[in-house]
């Protein structure tokens, strides 16, 4: 491997990350950028430690009492593992999904709400709700949700469920979005829906999404990181990854040979 | 979707006063929760230490015993025994019938004054006439025989006490007459009005065979409901109502089973009262449902997939139970039978409702002789005039504790060592 | 021969039926495939040589008694027996402990008269039993060693076997239940026939002491202690658990290092093992009398030692285990992607808890509450010792309550003149405290289920 | 199954009061005798005791039973009616009510109507608001009313009913005496029944523990049998009443208003088939003396003609005459 | 659709089957042969009814107590949900390897021997002796074990334990081998050898096997099925299937559209 695709500023930055669970190591020496108004895709067989990585980037690692990370992790060049770091705040700029929708058991409306009324985001109730609509309307869930944001969040169907922590992660104004495999647990309709919404936001935001179905990496990303064992095997334009890899590893990956 | 409906918001800024204010709120408020959690657990834990130490402080002189040097003159005794009854069974009756209390109070007498016969215990002639019967060439010559003191001397020479027994017992101690040593009677005797004289060892015995009875009906039946309601009960009516039964038995107050065991065991079924056979029933009853759920839930948290597994190979139901399921389970059925038990040995009201609460002076021997159980003694000396029973009291609690904190431990340490995650 | 020996013989043919039935179905299995193994086989004879004689025999237990009876009853010894039912059948009794052991002295001089017909006819149904059962035994075996064949299944008339007995355990939960409901009825109704239901349920003063013949629902209203029940063991003592279960609950869960958790929640368990008899003893002599000088120095002079708050005050230490265990499984039964949401929008840990896991954990924590209280109030031992029998209505907490455990003690271990309201009112409030905690009983594990079915 | 069991000890049921003389005596007993089982005995209460004691001959009942009281007519007519015929009848010894206080309390001396003032739900027939001693007595100290006693349940409570509060309160209403024929509940509700307020604290049957809290209660006066008072002198004293210190020379003439006998009834019908039975009587009578152990422990010894009338009842089994009962 | 593809004698034979999950209808009105000496593989979208209807086949849907099933599968010409079928030796017949390793906590030999001893297949010691090590060699399991017999199942690595799961499923002699997605939690490695184990023992049995991979499928199977939504879309050769699929929603599926 593998220099990371050069930018000029990349919005995170990693170098040399290793992740060990206790005595395993799960991530073996990873550098990776990611660039604003970019979707970067993750994939790689199961256990290759996407989630792993993906958890490190905004410290959510810190909650595995046996997880420990080393390396440097950059966000606008500031060192997220620095002691001083404040890790409400980073997780409030670095936002996350997760693979299986998890709405709090509240209504629609304090499941967006909670993020902006912990960090105070909100002068008044006014406030809230204009902040309440404005997500779920860049969610695209605005309109089917309208008349009912006190009904239950868990009462929605998986995508709308799905889309609804879209909303959640982007009521506190993140500047970079994790995606951990958002749409493994939902049907193809809702799928094509969040990878929609996934297209429209990413002009705002440094999107990274974990995937395991190839062609939804080859739809949505600019850039795909393509990781086996713990470490990062190639890693570049989608287009060219998906096209012609430059590793044999990566090659027997992409047409099916494993995983 | 159309990107002229996401309308653009200010990107909050991290940094503003404001901001880094409330953050400092929010940690204080983490760090405050955080500090009310500890002190909630410090504070349970300082109580169950306080508990224990009450216990050890005012229960440890409760193991030891004061004793009394008592020279006998026996020739000038006369008592009226002949060498040979000593080795028949009838020694203890010729002993009593030949003066010997009265004798040993008068050698008191003599050796400490007038009030001598107070500073020895009530049951010291017994130690005296057990001394005979071990050697009957006493009765021809002088002795000094060590004899348990009365409960104020021990008082006395352990702790505070009244003054005149201050006052006896520092004139013992003057003339070198006072001993002290471990209380084995504690631990062997059964229950007895004199202090010094009683043991626990009555009411351990009776704790054991109810427990027998007890663990010998709860557990199989515990168990076998366990595996009928987890493996085999279809959801019907039927089960739920058994489910609903087991469940509320559960928490249903352990009185109202002593009040079943009143009414059934003994008005209905005319068993005999205060037996062990009658409390293990009731107790039993009580715990089955403590064993059913713990069983249920360790059956419960056998994966299926082993279930799958077997099925999967042509095994049937029953052998799919007690070939692997029974097994993996075993460990959590026996935590939960161990702390079923636990609870049952520690259990008092049920009892007091079967007549349990009894002056009985020998231990048990069979499942229907009358007996009583540890803690009901321990209930019973709490009430016990003669304030020597104070420590024996506490004492009795440390014994309980122990066999509780030991059933407990094995428990705990049972589901550490087999806690197996699949 | 006795009865044990009977079972221990039923028991050894069943041995032997199980043997020979194997060793036939392993004989067989060298001409043809068998369909069970041949150890099931064996089962199946052994179930049916002992289950008949089983039943045969506790039927005949049950049976056999009474037909010695008749037959010692129409002996001409007999005659001279009293008409008065309750003496005659202490009589026959005795005649029969004494045939079984001659060695036994007789309270009734006609005991040893009929002893020795008793024996008579107890040997000759002791005979009948004994053929009957062997017969049983034998007759099964047979049929059920003519049925071994290849084709035979065996083992699913086994499993069914099986499948009986376990029904037949779990069936004992249930008349625990009914036994308790009949016995504790009975009993009431006979109290309620002296006692208007109403006077008791509805009337506010309790003074067993004096029980007036011609309104005897006077004094017998258990209000007050209903409400001392209440004060103590669902207001004071859970003012104790709640908080510090619950805290105890989430400092364990949630921040302990493993390493501490697995040392801190043993000893918690340590406080729930403790024995009730102790904590009434220390609740007596220890807390009780130190709440009394803390109100007396607090100005209350007329604080008594046997207050609600030193029995509550022990109930809720003893109960925070309860709670916090309770608690410690509602926050388990969150799904951990509720915390990892929380925290990953930058929420603090406390935050998490108290917005997320807790509203989502509440219906479990509020089950485990309803049962802590159930159990509060149930608790006979620390009220016995550290409650007054005083039946007062009060809020103060330094005031003497007493609770309707304590009474039933009271009333049972008493000195209450016999067969009097006084007795059977024990049995109409432990039928009032069984239905409550039944009751409460039910909707928290309503709730429980509820819940559960949520998340799954 | 019914009344099949053997039985090899001796069972005794009844007042708690009783109970230590009796438990010393079984412990004698045993001690002379270790082949024997010790009797058991349980500290029912009077009147749950009767219930057992009555309940039928033979070996599911007992053999004896102790009773801080006198059996009633009524109690003897439903034992009888159970085959319970043929009952001995021996008074044991004497106790007495005893009014304690710590030996760091305001010195009390009270006078039967004083307690009667005091500690009755109604007296003269309305309810009672007394807090301080001096308002039932103005010559009284203003020392709230607190006083620990037994439960309504109790023998003691009987007692207390009887020697105490009924003469106090005949002595004030003179239609008192008339209503305890004609009226019993009224006289019941007048003169015997006890205030339910805080004023008088039902401590249980623990007896024991009354002691205790009484030694953390300087202001409190506990009630109890005379021999817990005996045992812990050192911290407690008595509160004389009517003039009279409970002491046992008081108590065993009589003049202390609150004595009682104390008996136990035996089932002549027992004395055969429950092997030691008879020496157990005979071992109680030899017991209770004024220099026997019982009085060691705190009982009062009958004077000399009564322990010598129960001491022939003994010897010759002599038993109950219904006629003398009331 | 959709003749099930013809067959002179089909080893197993499913007729309008139908399987409920209470009032849910999971397969709808499926018919399909499983030929001898075949691979047959299941493939379609998660929550398809792929694994319900492999259930059927050996009823392991009995122990479900809300599933219902109608239709009529018939096993060598023998309807197996006819009420003197014995359930148990039709689960000896038709053996199951599931989704994730599930050897149980016994010994290696144990576990191997388990079903042979149930079943009363074995007459001595060391006649099991030689079953154990017949089907571990057939497992390709016998050279890795062979010196630790005792050791526990569950102490071998994932793909070993399929592998055990296998030589324990093929111990008792089975005439099918139904494979529920075996290969999805071991990695590529294993997974290979898995594969080449199903290659193996095609020629002595008829096995189906359930894979969310299409390119295993196409590896290892002679007959697809596509399953979607319950019913069974198309069914055919593999070759056929992948290259030419004859349904729209078939060459969505395997293009990547969705799942
Ligand atoms: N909490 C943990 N403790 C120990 N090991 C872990 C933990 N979480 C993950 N692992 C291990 O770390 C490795 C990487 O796991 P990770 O979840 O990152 O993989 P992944 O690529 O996300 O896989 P998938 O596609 O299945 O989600 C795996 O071998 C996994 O078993
Ligand atoms: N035990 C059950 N009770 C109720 N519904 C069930 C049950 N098992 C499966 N289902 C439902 O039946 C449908 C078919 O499920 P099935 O497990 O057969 O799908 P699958 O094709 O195997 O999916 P996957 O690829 O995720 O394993 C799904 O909608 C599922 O939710
Ligand atoms: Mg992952
Ligand atoms: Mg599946």
């Amino acid at each position: 491997m593998h220099a990371p695709a050069p930018t000029a500023s990349p919005k995170m930055s990693a170098r040399h990350v290793n992740v060990f669970y206790g005595r395993k190591q799960a991530i073996d020496d990873v550098s990776i950028d990611v660039d604003m108004e970019n979707v970067t895709a993750f994939i790689g067989p199961s256990g290759c430690g996407k989630s792993t990585f993906l958890r490190t980037l905004n410290r959510m690692n810190d909650t595995i009492a046996t997880a420990r990370v080393d390396g440097e992790i950059r966000l606008d060049g500031e060192d997220i593992y620095a002691s001083d770091m404040d890790v409400v705040q980073l997780r409030a700029r670095v936002g996350m999904v997760f693979q299986k929708p998890n709405p709090f058991p509240k209504s629609i409306y304090e499941n967006v709400a909670y993020g902006p009324r912990i960090h105070g985001l909100a002068a008044s109730k006014a406030d809230l709700d204009r902040i309440v609509e404005q997500s779920l309307t860049r969610a695209g869930l605005w309109g089917e949700v309208k008349d009912r944001l006190n009904d239950s969040g868990t009462a929605l169907s998986g995508g709308q469920q799905q889309r609804l922590c879209i909303a959640r992660a982007i009521a506190v104004d993140p500047e970079v979005i994790l995606m951990d495999e958002p749409c493994s647990a939902l049907d193809p309709i809702a799928t094509a829906k969040i990878e929609e919404l996934i297209h429209e936001l990413r002009g705002k935001y440094a999107i990274v999404i974990v995937t395991h179905n190839m062609q939804q990496a080859a739809r949505v990303s600019q850039r795909t990181a393509f990781f086996h064992l713990g470490t990062l095997v190639e890693y570049g334009v989608t287009s060219e990854i998906f096209t012609n890899p430059r590793q044999e590893r990566t090659k027997d990956y992409i047409t099916g040979r494993y995983g | 979707m159309n990107s002229a409906a996401i309308p653009d918001r200010a990107p909050t800024d991290w940094r503003a006063q404001a901001m880094q204010r409330r953050i400092r709120r929010r940690y204080a408020a983490e760090r405050r929760f955080r500090w009310l959690g500890l002190a909630a657990v410090s504070l349970s834990g300082a109580f169950l230490a306080f508990l224990l130490w009450t216990m050890l402080a005012s229960g440890l002189g409760g193991f030891s015993r004061t004793e009394v040097r008592l020279p006998l003159d026996f020739p000038a005794m006369a008592l009226d025994v002949r060498p040979e009854q000593l080795g028949r069974a009838g020694a203890d009756l010729a002993l009593a019938g030949a003066g010997l209390q009265n004798a040993v109070g008068a050698a008191a007498v003599q050796a400490f004054g007038d009030d001598g016969e107070r500073v020895i215990s009530d049951s010291a002639w017994v130690t005296v006439r057990e001394a005979i019967k071990a050697d009957p060439s006493l009765l021809s010559r002088r002795a000094t025989i060590t004899v348990p003191a009365a409960p104020g001397i021990h008082e006395a020479a352990t702790g505070e006490a009244r003054p005149d027994d201050e006052a006896a017992a520092a004139r013992l101690a003057a003339a070198g007459a006072l001993t002290s040593g471990f209380n084995w009677t504690f631990l062997t005797g059964a229950d007895s009005t004199d202090p010094t004289a009683a043991g626990i060892w009555g009411a351990l015995k009776g704790s054991l065979l109810t427990m027998l009875v007890t663990l010998g009906l709860a557990f199989p039946i515990g168990v076998l409901s366990a595996i009928y309601l987890e493996e085999y009960a279809p959801r019907n009516r039927w089960t739920d109502l058994i489910e609903v039964s087991i469940n509320n038995l559960a928490a249903v107050p352990s009185i109202i089973f002593g009040l079943l065991g009143l009414a059934v065991f003994l008005g209905t079924f005319n068993m005999p009262r205060s037996a062990p056979v009658v409390g293990g029933l009731t107790l039993a009853l009580m715990i089955m449902p403590v064993i059913v759920i713990a069983g249920r839930n360790a059956v419960k948290a056998v994966p299926p997939s082993i279930r799958d597994a077997a099925l999967g190979v042509g095994a049937s139901r029953v052998q799919v139970v007690f070939h692997h399921v029974l097994p993996l389970a075993l460990p959590g059925i026996l935590t939960g039978t161990i702390i079923g038990m636990a609870r049952a040995l520690g259990e008092t009201a049920p009892l007091l409702m079967i007549g349990m609460r009894a002056f009985i002076a020998t231990p048990p021997d069979k499942l229907t002789d009358a007996a009583s159980v540890l803690p009901v003694q321990i209930f019973l000396w709490s009430d016990q005039v003669s304030r020597g029973f104070v420590e024996k009291t506490s004492a009795a609690i440390i014994v309980l504790l122990v066999f509780l904190l030991a059933m407990n431990a094995l428990a705990i340490y049972l589901r550490n060592r087999f806690e197996t995650r699949w | 021969m006795s009865g044990s020996a009977l079972l221990f013989l039923v028991l050894g043919l069943a041995l032997i039926g199980w043997l020979t039935a194997r060793a036939r179905a392993v004989r067989l299995s060298g001409t043809a495939r068998l369909h069970s193994l041949p150890g099931q086989h064996g089962w199946y004879v052994a179930m049916w040589v002992a289950i008949p004689a089983f039943v045969f025999l506790a039927l005949w237990g049950w049976l056999s008694p009474q037909l010695a009876r008749e037959g010692v009853l129409a002996s001409p010894q007999a005659a001279g027996l009293p008409t008065f039912a309750f003496e005659r059948s202490a009589i026959l009794a005795e005649a029969r402990a004494i045939a079984r052991n001659p060695d036994l002295g007789a309270f009734n001089p006609q005991a040893e008269l009929l002893a020795p017909v008793y024996r008579t006819y107890l040997t000759r149904y002791s005979w009948i039993g004994t053929a009957i059962a062997l017969l049983l035994a034998f007759a099964g075996g047979a049929y059920a060693f003519s049925r071994i064949a290849p084709p035979f299944r065996a083992r699913g008339h086994v499993e069914r076997g099986v499948m009986l007995i376990l029904l037949v355990a779990s069936l004992i939960a249930i008349l625990t239940t009914l036994g308790i409901f009949g016995s504790l009825l009975f009993e009431s109704a006979r109290f309620f026939s002296i006692v208007p239901i109403g006077d008791f349920l509805f009337g506010t003063h309790w003074s067993p002491q004096v029980v007036s013949a011609t309104d005897p629902g006077a004094d017998l209203g258990a209000v007050p202690l209903f409400w001392g029940t209440f004060f103590i063991g669902a207001v004071i003592a859970m003012a104790v658990a709640i908080p510090f279960g619950l805290m105890s609950a989430i400092y364990l869960t949630q921040y302990a290092a493993p390493a501490v958790r697995r040392w801190v929640k043993p000893m918690l368990e340590i406080l729930a093992g403790v024995p009730t008899v102790v904590y009434g003893y220390f609740a007596a002599l220890t807390v009780g009398p130190a709440i009394r000088q803390f109100a007396v120095a607090i100005g209350m002079p007329y604080a008594s030692s046997e207050s609600a708050l030193a029995a509550g005050l022990v109930m809720g230490v003893m109960i925070i285990p309860f709670v916090s265990s309770m608690a410690d499984d509602a926050l388990a039964a969150v799904p951990s992607a509720m915390r990892d949401g929380s925290l990953a929008m930058g929420a603090t840990k406390s935050e998490t808890i108290s917005r997320v896991l807790m509203p989502a954990a509440l219906p479990g924590v509020v089950a485990g509450i309803l049962l802590a209280v159930s159990r509060a109030i149930g608790e006979t031992m620390i009220v016995v010792m550290a409650a007054s029998g005083a039946a007062t209505i009060s809020l103060n907490p330094f005031d003497s309550a007493t609770t309707v455990t304590k009474q039933i003690v009271d009333l049972l271990t008493g000195e209450a003149e016999f067969d009097s309201p006084k007795t059977l009112a024990a049995f109409a409030l432990g039928l009032t405290l069984f239905v409550i905690t039944f009751l409460l009983n039910i909707v928290a594990l309503r709730v429980v289920k509820k819940y559960r079915e949520a998340y799954e | 199954d019914e009344g099949g069991v053997a039985r090899d000890e001796i069972r005794i049921v009844g007042s708690s009061t009783v109970y230590p003389f009796t438990t010393t005596v079984a412990e004698a007993f045993r001690n002379k005798r270790p082949d024997r089982k010790a009797p058991v005995i349980e500290a029912t209460g009077t009147g749950a005791g009767i219930k057992q004691f009555c309940a039928g001959i033979g070996p599911l009942h007992p053999d004896i039973l102790n009773a801080s009281r006198r059996l009633k007519k009524s109690e003897y007519d439903a034992c009888a009616a159970n085959g319970v015929s043929e009952i001995i009848e021996v008074q044991v010894g004497l106790d007495g009510v005893a009014f304690a206080e710590s030996n760091r309390g305001p010195r009390l001396r009270l006078g039967r109507t004083d307690i009667y003032r005091a500690l009755a739900a109604f007296p003269g027939g309305r309810p009672n608001t007394a807090r301080l001693w001096s308002d039932v007595n103005p010559g009284l100290p203003r020392v709230p009313i607190q006083m620990l006693g037994p439960p309504a349940t109790s023998g003691t409570r009987d007692a207390l009913a009887e020697l105490i509060l009924a003469p106090a309160c005949e002595a004030l209403l003179p239609q008192a005496a008339e209503w305890k024929e004609v009226d019993p509940d009224r006289f019941a509700r007048t003169c015997t029944r006890v205030r339910d307020d805080a004023a008088y604290v039902d401590s249980g049957e623990n007896d024991n523990l009354i002691v205790q809290k009484l030694d953390a209660n300087p202001s409190a006066v506990g009630i109890f049998g005379f021999s817990y008072l005996e045992e812990n002198a050192d911290r407690l004293h008595g509160v004389p009443v009517d003039g009279v210190e409970p002491t046992y020379e008081t108590i065993s003439t009589g003049r202390y208003p609150g004595a009682r006998p104390l008996y136990i009834y035996v089932k002549k019908r027992h004395l055969r088939p429950v092997p030691g039975l008879a020496d157990f009587l005979a071992d109680y009578a030899a017991a209770w003396g004024p220099d026997g152990p019982l009085v060691r422990k705190g009982m009062i010894a009958a004077p000399r003609a009564v322990r010598a009338a129960s001491a022939a009842i003994v010897a010759r089994g002599t038993t109950l005459d219904p006629a003398a009962l009331q």
